[in-house]
């Protein structure tokens, strides 16, 4: 990891890097709630099939992930299991928030028990708006995430803006 | 609803003989634990019961009535909600209530439901009996000074879970439950949610946009004055 | 009793006694292993703490509220057609069926009855979310025990009822299409006969996932004889739906108590059930499920009737004061909403009867004594649904 | 023969091994994991990295190279370290003794497929190894299981060969392509005797057990996603994954490549002179085309059926394949005296 964040390596060699990266990100699932099955539509249906653009729904662990999906309602009973299967994950990690509940809590803005937004508790990459959104809008979400890891410069890393998928 | 629709309800409402008859033989077994009840004809039959005959009525309705099927197992608050219907933000409230414009304190008193109550907490249940496809909701009241009922667990395992909600979410205790921990939220939670008097945060400090929809209907005139025109 | 049969009743109690003297003396320490709240298996955040010996389960208790959002807190301060867009959420995979019962509830306090065209479309849409809910699980089955095509094969064929249904709700699965008094909309142009195609492409689906899955010998040596459900526990832990009617008791609601605005009496199809009361038995039923609603679906759209879909219905939708209990049979069991209302803009009580929470409730009494993977493959049968657990 | 300097034939043997290891795996995953399991899924597999999805390899090594690795806290450092190196190494210890042409080989040993089987068992080491030292608690189980299995389908393995081997009359490897060459079926020699002909129930027990060893589907216990996340793989990531990885298509490369030398005649054509020189170079080819035959059987079972459970497992083990291996053994020898 050292060698990604010191940000010395020729230009050649990062975009290299940086492409392997893009190529193969292996994605966490972590279906929380309504958004688990557009995410599952978005990742096992073969009319979506993001295995297309490299994304491998394979890891069941979160040591082996380089993506994670958080899709639904995250409830302060959930918070923090999320932020420790944050960190198991290693670096360099990437996050999208899909669906209005991991983004903002969603219908549930008045309820007791939900976290208003993931990104309270964990960092986000890429937000994905709706309720539930489709899976196409995950796989922009995705394309977009892809398009910014292939120009990305690991020490400027944690300074950049989130995107917003649709905005 | 037209005039035939409202015949044909009126007549079901003089002959329900079945759930009568279900009435009446529950109400042979249970005797003086019955309180109050209520037929609604066509629908569905209300026994409130003495707390004390809470686990008797189940073991009746199990064993002899053969009710086998638990539907479900909870509560009502019947006390009114303190901050009223709660649908308008208390941030607004503020800044009307700044400009002279004082809301009218919430209507506290108590009413109950179907076959009344007395108190503020009331336990109900519900039980089928699958074969015949009856259905009877039980109703029973807690008083204030000693929140518990006796637990189901007995007579209906499934029971466990509802009970456990059932303290959780309205902090009546239920004796005799061999696991009285929380069920859905974190240890740390202090407060019964469902009770009425709890209070919702978030609307406390946000205004809720969605208390438009109860408003008029913007062209809701245009469309009644186009209706009458054509 | 016989001869032989004591003598069998003997040996056993003699392999009992070397059993337990074989645990005394190779004293092994228990282990727990925690199976969620985010593991594979659980899809969703259901979390089971289970105590080991080797792989066998000693004792297995779940932890929900993983998923506890507050529905009947937050339906208390909402409007009915507010709440309807709420409660959608609560079994998401069968979205318009969670509607059904509180639109019925709610409808049936203030004396309304939709139009049939009304009630005919929403019995259809009611299966069209049941077969779009049990063949996930059919394909989910599959992944829980270890054959990863299943459910690729779900999510296909599950996209044409999904396409259907949002050609008239507009919405993938989370319609908010029912309203007091009947629908939103009707029908567009060409659907009866689309939606007539695609229930053809999921009697397709079921034979083929009966050859793939059901007919595997793996398949069957993972779930007959698993994680039997005899009748009077399951009723007395109140399961309902498929997993009831696995156990062989013949209780559906849409033919036993089938609420006033649906029309299951129009059409002729059959509850299945099977005696085994095992993890087989489950999704067998659960398969036949999927063949009936295609069929009901077939047939009610051959006969709906013309007219309008909505029925005269006040703007402002207020309530008047009762209580009233609707159930209704969905996807995955018997779900229903005690409505009380005080004659206000929004209820003041509803109580919300899911399925899933009382079929898991069974879990601690069916888990013990079985091994690590039966837990996947009984949970995997039971088929829940986490919002239809923790609400 | 030309007699080579020693540095020379070390760095021609160090690069042909690696080569003969690596090479298969790249393509089985490519093919099977990734284009065959979505082709039967009606899906489409990678596309995007490189002409039909083809560069998807290098994409994932240069990823995982490049990813933190971590250690759990309470793991044991040295063994968590060193155990996919064990994993590793076996597969390269199995390569050595496989015949790739009449005289391209590693190591003619007398007792090749005796070594064969000894060193597949080294990787129940690796793995155990990886199961204790992430200390944690579905990684144990994971790795227990994993020796449980492969130790109890090491068994019908090795009596499946035991067939093959009693019909060759030899246990060097060389000889058995040799004698599949050379041998004819009843008197009628126009094809050879490949032995998945005259041994098919070896062959499909064979099969079985390396599905097995392999821990493919339906025998994934020890990595049963579902159930234990991924076993002895849960605690694992960056390089050791990715070396863990490799060397899980790597070990079903060349178990792939065992078995075609076992009942397919290895790198030997039907029809043409084994003794010429031509096999030395197309040898390779062949027993690539062979291997990836093999591993289509494999990876069409493991996308097909559900998992075994671990009493299930054993029972197949020891319950019927070994009795049935041990028949085919009598028979075989029945035959070898009759004939």
């Amino acid at each position: 990891m050292g060698l990604v964040e010191s940000g010395k390596l020729p230009k050649p060699l990062t975009g290299l890097l940086n492409m392997s990266r893009k190529y193969s990100l292996w994605v966490y699932q972590w279906g929380l709630a309504c958004c688990a099955l557009e995410m599952g539509a978005a990742f096992a249906s073969p009319r979506y099939d993001v295995m297309r653009l490299g994304v491998i729904p394979f890891p069941a662990s979160p040591r082996q992930a380089d993506l994670v999906v958080v899709s639904g309602t995250v409830t302060d009973k959930m918070a923090p299991a999320i932020r420790r299967l944050y960190e198991q994950m290693p670096e360099p990690k990437y996050v999208i928030s899909m669906g209005s509940c991991a983004n903002c809590g969603g219908p549930y803005w008045d309820s007791y028990s939900v976290t208003k937004g993931v990104d309270q508790i964990i960092p986000v990459d890429v937000y994905v708006p709706g309720c539930p959104p489709r899976p196409e809008a995950l796989l922009e979400g995705i394309v977009m995430l892809q398009e910014r890891i292939l120009n990305e410069d690991m020490t400027a890393r944690w300074t950049e803006e989130p995107i917003v998928v649709g905005a | 609803m037209s005039d035939v629709e409202t015949v044909e309800e009126e007549v079901a409402v003089e002959v329900d003989h079945e759930r009568e008859a279900m009435l009446a033989e529950i109400s042979d077994e249970l005797g003086d634990e019955i309180v109050e009840t209520f037929v609604k004809p066509g629908d569905d039959v209300w026994i409130r019961i003495t707390r004390d005959a809470w686990v008797t009525t189940a073991e009746v309705l199990k064993n002899k009535l053969d009710f086998r099927f638990l539907n479900f197992v909870s509560a009502i608050d019947w006390m009114p909600s303190p901050f009223g219907r709660d649908m308008d933000s208390q941030v607004d409230l503020a800044m009307s209530a700044a400009q002279g414009d004082v809301p009218d304190p919430p209507d506290m008193t108590i009413e109950t439901g179907y076959a009344g109550g007395d108190t503020r907490f009331q336990v109900f249940a519900r039980v089928n009996d699958v074969d015949s496809g009856r259905a009877v909701t039980i109703k029973a009241d807690v008083p204030d000074d000693d929140l518990s009922v006796p637990t189901w667990i007995p007579v209906y395992p499934g029971a466990n879970w509802h009970e456990r909600e059932l303290m959780e979410m309205f902090g009546i205790a239920v004796t005799g439950h061999p696991n009285p921990r929380k069920l859905y939220l974190p240890g740390a939670f202090e407060g019964n949610p469902m009770r009425k008097d709890f209070a919702l945060l978030a609307r406390r400090i946000k205004p809720w946009p969605g208390i438009v929809d109860v408003e008029q209907m913007p062209g809701e005139d245009d469309e009644e004055s186009s209706e009458a025109e054509s | 009793m016989t001869a032989i049969s004591d003598a069998e009743k003997l040996r056993q109690l003699g392999e009992q006694a070397t059993e337990a003297r074989m645990n005394v003396e190779i004293e092994t320490e228990g282990m727990t292993l925690n199976l969620g709240p985010q593991h594979p298996a659980t899809h969703g955040t259901l979390r089971i703490i289970a105590k080991l010996d080797g792989e066998q389960v000693v004792v297995a208790e779940p932890v929900m509220g993983y998923m506890h959002r507050g529905y009947e807190k937050l339906a208390e301060v909402r409007t009915y057609p507010q709440v309807t867009t709420l409660v959608n959420r609560i079994d998401w995979v069968g979205s318009f069926a969670n509607e059904t019962p509180f639109i019925l509830a709610a409808e049936k306090l203030m004396e309304i009855e939709a139009p049939p065209r009304a009630q005919y479309i929403r019995t259809v849409l009611h299966e069209m979310s049941r077969i779009a809910n049990v063949m996930l699980g059919i394909g989910d089955m599959g992944v829980q025990i270890g054959a990863v095509t299943p459910i690729f094969f779900a999510f296909r064929d599950r996209e044409y009822v999904l396409n259907q249904i949002e050609a008239v709700t507009g919405g993938r699965f989370h319609p908010n299409f029912d309203r007091i008094g009947g629908l939103k909309d009707d029908l567009p142009a060409g659907w009866i006969q689309n939606t007539q195609n695609a229930m053809d492409k999921v009697l397709e689906f079921c034979d083929q996932i009966e050859t793939l899955m059901y007919g595997n010998e793996i398949f069957q040596a993972r779930t007959r004889g698993i994680g039997i459900i005899p009748k009077d526990v399951g009723l007395s832990y109140g399961v309902s739906g498929v997993n009831i009617r696995g156990s062989g008791v013949d209780w559906d609601v849409r033919r036993d108590n089938m609420p006033q605005g649906l029309v299951y009496d129009q059409v002729d199809w059959k509850v299945w059930t099977h005696p085994d009361g095992d993890c087989y038995s489950r999704m067998w039923v659960r398969l036949q499920e999927v063949r009936e609603g295609a069929k009901i679906v077939q047939q009610l759209l051959k006969q709906i009737p013309a007219g309008p879909v909505m029925a005269k219905v006040p703007r402002i939708i207020k309530v008047p004061a009762g209580e009233a209990f609707v159930e209704t049979e969905n996807p995955l069991g018997v779900m229903g909403y005690y409505i009380v209302s005080k004659g206000d803009l929004n209820p003041y009580r509803v109580k919300i009867r899911t399925a899933s929470f009382s079929n898991i409730s069974i879990t601690p009494w069916l888990l013990k004594g079985v091994f690590v993977p039966d837990i996947i493959a009984i949970l995997g049968s039971l088929y829940f649904i986490l919002g239809d657990i923790d609400r | 023969m030309i007699s080579l300097a020693f540095w020379i034939e070390t760095t021609f043997r160090s690069v042909g091994g690696l080569a003969a290891v690596l090479l298969p795996a790249g393509p089985i995953v490519y093919i099977f994991l990734f284009k065959m399991m979505s082709f039967m899924q009606s899906r489409l597999g990678p596309t995007e990295a490189g002409p039909a999805g083809t560069l998807q390899l290098i994409a994932e090594v240069g990823k995982w190279i490049q990813k933190e690795d971590i250690f759990p806290e309470k793991a044991d450092r040295l063994i968590f370290a060193a155990a996919p190196f064990v994993v590793l190494a076996s597969s390269f210890l199995l390569v050595l003794v496989v015949p790739f042409g009449p005289d391209a080989w590693f190591v003619n040993l007398d007792t090749g497929i005796y070594f064969a089987l000894a060193v597949s068992s080294v990787s129940v080491i690796g793995i155990l190894m990886a199961g204790w030292a992430s200390a944690s608690k579905y990684s144990m189980l994971g790795g227990l299981r994993a020796a449980a299995q492969l130790i109890a389908y090491e068994l019908p393995l090795v009596l499946a060969v035991m067939g093959v081997v009693i019909q060759a009359g030899t246990l060097n490897m060389q000889d058995i392509v040799l004698a599949q060459a050379e041998g004819e079926i009843f008197g009628w020699g126009g094809i050879g005797n490949p032995f998945i002909i005259t041994q098919f129930l070896g062959f499909v027990i064979f099969m079985i057990a390396m599905q097995a060893e392999l821990t493919q589907p339906p025998f994934d216990m020890p990595v049963a996603e579902s159930e234990l996340v991924t076993g002895y793989l849960t605690e694992y990531s960056g390089i050791r994954f990715l070396l863990f990885f490799i060397g899980e298509f790597a070990t079903a490369g060349v178990f792939g490549m065992i078995a075609s030398v076992l009942f397919l005649g290895g790198w030997w054509v039907p029809g043409l002179d084994p003794d010429s020189n031509l096999f030395n170079i197309i040898g390779p080819g062949v027993m690539f085309a062979k291997v990836m035959g093999v591993m289509f059987l494999v990876f069409w079972f493991r996308f097909t059926y559900p998992r075994f459970r671990e009493d299930q497992l054993q029972k197949l083990a020891w319950k019927v394949l070994i009795p049935l291996a041990l028949l085919n053994i009598v028979f075989t020898g029945i035959l070898k005296v009759v004939f």
